[in-house]
């Protein structure tokens, strides 16, 4: 039953990102273009490219979404909303989110064409810049909680919201979160410009739009994460927990696609150059504060 | 009813995704963006949704008449788009290739609403149908030809073996019409012994017969390749005809020492990377139309992983023919020269007017020079802000993507005083531009050029070098004209001193206080030569011509994009290919004059 | 005792995934797709982990094997020739012995697990929270010398990686 | 416990049947028609045969190689993150010294030129 309402949730989730994303682009609210996009794209046909990886090709677009599922499994969304409270929640949803890098492999090297090559390797420096900018910042907030059960972590913050307590671990994770999911000025790997649409320049029809699908679930899971990690996920004064949730991950995502529109694509030398020599130390300093901050101040 | 339909008849869930086909439209534009918004056309305002790939696109729409090499281009664009596909023509004829368009319309914007409006009703209408045909063209169809794995310069039409090392060549596909892209000693192409590429289709074979497989030479292996792979073998390589590979001494079985195949004799003859690793490099074609690049540019790069290791660009828009051959009429001449360039029409009809005005010995009026003037800035304005739009949508930058076109497309047809009430919007673009995060490391130190005599315009005075032609003109130089240069000739040099040259445009045109495009001169029945430069929004374009009895008969044009096209290869080499891309859009290079 | 089989069903079935993932590895032309088989390989191992619930260890074995893999996928495309295996070209040499090594050291792995007293069977698995803490205790404790080692071993391996990059981008400058 | 890790396998199990479902759903329009040049990889207008799988030069080995040892330290660091608090300031000074010898490593790198575009 949890299950089932988590999934449903999911699925608006999933179309208010695509509506909000739209609207970044375009200026316009248009609540119904995701639900007929999606219905073209089922009319539509779905092209094999010749000479491809034919298992890459079509395991691709629902690793992609299933990773993305797995991912929002352990996320509360209110104190007994959740799928599975696994004891290893937070690392769980590395483990789950790895596999967006593996998909975009698949997607890259299936279709055997150049402009989806190149960009399912760029996905995979992509991933050596943002990694460790996710695990460090990850290890602190669980310093707090002093469990990796995402549910505590949540519990963990009732006093003091994890973006105040550690604000440079958020600032890191919330920039490797975009990265994650691929979301401008991050787009290295689909850039409209560079690689004409790069994974997904091959996809067409329905496969492309599970590919959409996945892409959409993985920005509001990453959404919830961050307001898991260090927003206080549900909690919140007067209005009940559920709602909390929704408006915090609503404004997070928010946040997530409109930063792309106001900036230029980073070029993928300076990510991971800014990751490694900026990140790292800085995720590096974060721990060793958030260590002093749990000891004297618990 | 749409000729790209899909087949079937047009019912139950078919009726409800033709009609969300038909809201939910998604266009490939041909020639590109740049091209639509110098003609005043906004797409997405009209309600069609911009697409990188033709994969993603429902609509193919052609803005304006293209050259046959870019009606090639389209006609391949439409072949690998997925079904139901659309045409939408504005204000062009035929089209061949490609097929009949499914709604034609004027080239403007009210045409283009109009056409989409048509479109919506064509898709609901038509997006299936029972009898659909192929699409088939020439350029679409394979020639197999015969190349050595460690000589690629041995290319040949039979199989056989390498002239240089004895190893048996192997088949590789070309596209049938480039048959002059391999200039090569053992070389012989002749068309008429291609017939076997033309026996393609079999579609007896099921849906997945593939048009490369009438060979005697490796039908078991692609034939085999691609049944196993539709089976959904696991782990099975789909086919790539290589035959097999006989790799002489990479040959290795099971025999002792000679078992390890030497990786120094296997890489020997590849290409070294400037790291000294070698690898393969791969020819990706970026163009004609690649959004973010100028529409009609072909730009070959050599990838080495995701570095240009070499390049090659030439323009598609076949704009070679001015009057050589025949006498043409001051009117024609004029308007075709301005027809030749859509990104800056205006330029290129003063260049005329002027060369002609010259020719003839005829004095125009400060009033007539400073309506000159004041038109060709707002047209530097227009272009300038163009190329923003464009450059925008190359960093992903959709912000400035959409502001420098809006803005385009209400200086336009501005007269001055609306041009005066958008001067503050100028500024707060320029204000934000500078204040924008990651912008300056983006651009910074990307293409960066040295002093040279080839730039012209913007490019050159990027690098300092103060090449205006309007320095020297009188008209401007009453109005207080200074050439603006920048020093570290870069990207965002070119960006800063097209940033500053708008401000400056939008003072010339207060200080001419007048915009007014006067008809050219009478030249009467004047006989002589002259010449004249223009500062075009891309630098300075000289004409020289002659008359003979009123008439324009010989006429030679330098413009600044020939001069800067040869620049690409390098700027690009050893760049990243985000870099390289966006130093060659840097140049701002209009496709549409360069004459090669 | 229906909750025991079910254990039972699922970590053979990942075991034979693991395994046959493992063949495909060496079955294919693919350089890729060797890599990602072994990706798959090692996830069914973290899969088989979490079934004989040592969540923490499935888990992180399931997260590092994809990272892991996918740079050996990258360094395997960068320096193996034909590596989208479209040549056939057999990538196997000196089958013979390798098939005896082979055989030989699966009689040696399955004689160690069948003769091994791995003493008595644990009744119940502490709960996968306690595992982990469990396991942060051993770290800071007993362990603590071992870990403080990895880091070390660590350190060398980076040593030893930046040698080996930057070597032949020395050389070439030479 | 177990029955959680049930229900991620369901969740698996279950999202590839929806997309198997929606494909089902998806052939009822009908089939893909072959033409020719369309399964051809698009690339803007010119039709682009070559097979692309080849040697790929990744200019990112160095940062690859370094991240391969942090990877594996991430390891240890969530059990240590879960008993920090518990354990005190020996976790911070024992964290501190591990830490401190991969930082270690990640600078003599730095030094070394591996943190760049190769």
């Amino acid at each position: 039953m949890t299950t089932a309402l988590i999934l449903l949730l999911l699925a608006v989730g999933a179309y208010l990102v695509a509506v909000i994303e739209a609207w970044t682009v375009s200026g316009r609210w248009q609540l119904a273009a995701p639900i007929t996009a999606g219905i073209a794209l089922l009319g539509r046909e779905s092209i094999v490219p010749r000479k491809l990886d034919r298992v890459f090709f079509e395991v691709a677009p629902v690793l992609l979404l299933i990773s993305a599922l797995l991912a929002a499994t352990v996320l509360p969304l209110t104190p007994g909303l959740i799928i599975t409270d696994l004891a290893t929640g937070a690392l769980f949803i590395n483990a789950a989110l790895v596999y967006v890098l593996v998909a975009l492999l698949m997607a890259g090297w299936g279709p055997n064409g150049a402009y989806a090559m190149i960009g399912g390797w760029r996905f995979l420096g992509q991933l050596i810049a943002y990694a460790m900018l996710i695990v460090m910042p990850v290890t602190a907030v669980a310093m707090r909680a002093e469990s990796l059960l995402t549910t505590q972590i949540v519990t963990s913050q009732a006093d003091l919201w994890n973006i105040l307590y550690q604000p440079l671990g958020f600032v890191l994770f919330f920039v490797a979160a975009m990265a994650l999911a691929f979301l401008p000025p991050f787009d290295l790997t689909t850039a409209t410009s560079e690689l004409a649409g790069g994974v997904e320049a091959e996809y067409s029809g329905v496969r492309l739009a599970v590919f959409r699908l996945g892409r959409l679930v993985l920005v509001i899971t990453l959404a919830a994460t961050t307001v898991v990690f260090y927003l206080g996920g549900w909690q919140g004064p007067w209005l009940p927990p559920w709602a909390w949730s929704a408006i915090k991950i609503l404004a997070v995502t928010a946040l997530m696609l409109l930063a792309g529109r106001v900036l230029p694509r980073i070029r993928e030398a300076d990510l991971l150059n800014l990751c490694w020599k900026l990140g790292i130390p800085l995720a590096l300093l974060n721990i060793f504060v958030v260590g002093l901050q749990v000891l004297v101040w618990p | 009813m749409i000729v790209g339909a899909r087949q079937g008849k047009l019912s139950g869930l078919r009726q409800l995704v033709a009609k969300a086909m038909a809201r939910e439209l998604t266009g490939f534009l041909v020639p590109g963006l740049d091209i639509a918004h110098a003609q005043g056309l906004d797409v997405e305002a009209a309600g069609v949704r911009l697409v990188a790939s033709p994969r993603h696109a429902s609509v193919l729409m052609v803005a304006g008449d293209i050259s046959p090499a870019l009606r090639n281009a389209a006609a391949i664009i439409y072949a690998q788009m997925a079904r139901p596909r659309a045409l939408l023509v504005l204000g062009a004829g035929g089209l061949s290739p490609l097929p009949s368009a499914d709604v034609t319309s004027e080239l403007s914007q009210p045409g283009l609403i109009d056409g989409i409006a048509q479109l919506r009703i064509a898709f609901a209408e038509g997006a299936f149908r029972p009898e659909v045909t192929d699409f088939d063209a020439p350029m679409l169809h394979v020639r197999v030809e015969y190349t050595c794995p460690m000589h690629p310069e041995v290319v040949q039409d039979e199989p056989g073996s390498c002239p240089k090392c004895g190893m048996t060549l192997e088949p590789r596909e070309a596209s049938a019409n480039d048959v002059d892209s391999h200039p090569h000693e053992t070389h012989d192409h002749h068309h008429e012994s291609h017939d076997h590429q033309h026996e393609v289709h079999n579609h007896d074979h099921g849906s997945h017969s593939h048009h490369h497989e009438a060979h005697d030479h490796d039908d078991h292996e692609s034939h085999s390749h691609q049944h196993e792979a539709e089976d959904h073998q696991a782990m099975d390589h789909s086919g790539m005809n290589h035959g097999d590979m006989d790799h002489g001494s990479m040959d290795h079985g099971d025999h002792g020492d000679h078992a390890f195949m030497s990786m120094i004799d296997v890489t020997k003859d590849l290409p070294r990377s400037s790291d000294g690793l070698p690898m393969d490099w791969i020819d990706v074609p970026f163009g004609p139309f690649f959004p973010g690049l100028p529409s009609g540019l072909l730009l070959t790069l050599t990838l080495d992983g995701d570095t240009v290791a070499g390049s090659s660009a030439r323009t598609l828009t076949e704009n070679v023919a001015l009057p050589h051959h025949s006498a043409l009429e001051p009117l024609s001449f004029v308007a075709r020269l301005s027809n030749m360039e859509p990104l800056a029409p205006l330029a290129y009809r003063f260049l005329a007017n002027q060369a002609m005005e010259n020719a003839a010995g005829i004095e125009i009026t400060t009033v007539t020079a400073r309506g000159r003037v004041g038109a060709l800035e707002r047209e530097r304005i227009t272009s300038h802000l163009g190329w923003l739009a464009l450059f925008g949508q190359q960093m992903g930058f959709g912000w400035l993507l959409r502001r420098a076109a809006a803005l385009q497309l209400k200086f336009r047809h501005a007269n001055e005083q609306a041009i005066m009430a958008l001067k503050p919007d100028i500024e707060s673009l320029i204000k934000r531009l500078r204040r924008t995060p990651l912008l300056k490391s983006r651009n910074a130190g990307i293409g960066r050029l040295v002093q040279d005599n080839a730039l012209r315009g913007p490019v050159a005075r990027a690098v300092g070098i103060d090449n205006d032609a309007r320095s020297t003109d009188p008209v401007y130089t009453a109005l207080g004209f200074k050439a603006i240069s920048r020093d570290s000739g870069d990207s965002l040099a070119r960006l800063q001193v097209r940033l500053d040259e708008l401000r400056q445009s939008l003072a010339l045109i207060d200080a001419a206080g007048t915009i007014e495009l006067f008809e050219p001169a009478n030249i009467g029945l004047a006989t002589g030569a002259g010449e004249a430069f223009v500062e075009t929004p891309r630098g300075a374009a000289h004409l020289r011509l002659t008359l003979e009895k009123g008439l324009v008969v010989t006429a030679q044009l330098e413009t600044p994009s020939t001069h800067h096209l040869t620049l690409t290869d390098s700027l690009t080499k050893q760049q990243s290919l985000g870099d390289a891309l966006l130093a060659v859009g840097s140049l701002d290079l209009s496709p549409w004059e360069i004459r090669q | 005792m229906a909750m025991i089989s079910a254990q039972t069903f699922f970590i053979s079935f990942f075991g034979l995934a693991a395994v046959w993932f493992g063949v495909v590895v060496f079955r294919t032309h693919s350089m890729m797709r060797s890599a990602l088989a072994l990706l798959f390989s090692q996830t069914a191992i973290g899969a088989m982990f979490i079934g004989m619930q040592a969540e923490f260890l499935g888990v992180l074995q399931i997260m590092m094997m994809a990272t892991e893999m996918s740079i050996m996928a990258i360094f395997m495309v960068m320096f193996m020739m034909d590596p989208g295996g479209l040549g056939k070209m057999d990538m196997t040499h000196q089958k013979r012995l390798s098939v005896i090594t082979g055989l030989v050291a699966f009689v040696a792995i399955v004689a160690v697990a069948v003769f091994t007293d791995w003493g008595p069977l644990a009744g119940s698995v502490p709960d996968s929270a306690q595992q982990t803490e469990d396991l942060g205790l051993e770290l800071m404790g007993r362990s603590m010398l071992i870990f403080e080692t990895a880091g070390l071993t660590l350190l060398t391996a980076m040593i030893a990686a930046t040698a080996v990059a930057v070597e032949p981008i020395k050389r070439n400058r030479d | 416990m177990l029955e959680q890790y049930g229900l991620l396998l369901g969740l698996i199990v279950g999202a590839t049947g929806f997309v198997l479902s929606l494909y089902a759903l998806a052939r009822t329009t009908g089939k893909t028609r072959q033409e020719p040049g369309k399964d051809v990889p698009a690339t803007g207008g010119q039709l682009s045969r070559d097979p692309v799988w080849v040697r790929y030069h990744a200019r990112y080995y160095g940062y690859a190689l370094l991240f391969l040892a942090f990877d594996m330290e991430m390891a240890f660091m969530y059990p240590w993150a879960v008993v920090y608090k518990q354990v005190g300031l020996v976790a911070l000074l024992d964290m501190g010294v591990f830490l401190a010898i991969l930082f270690l490593g990640l600078l003599y790198g730095w030094s070394q030129g591996v943190l760049r575009r190769q």
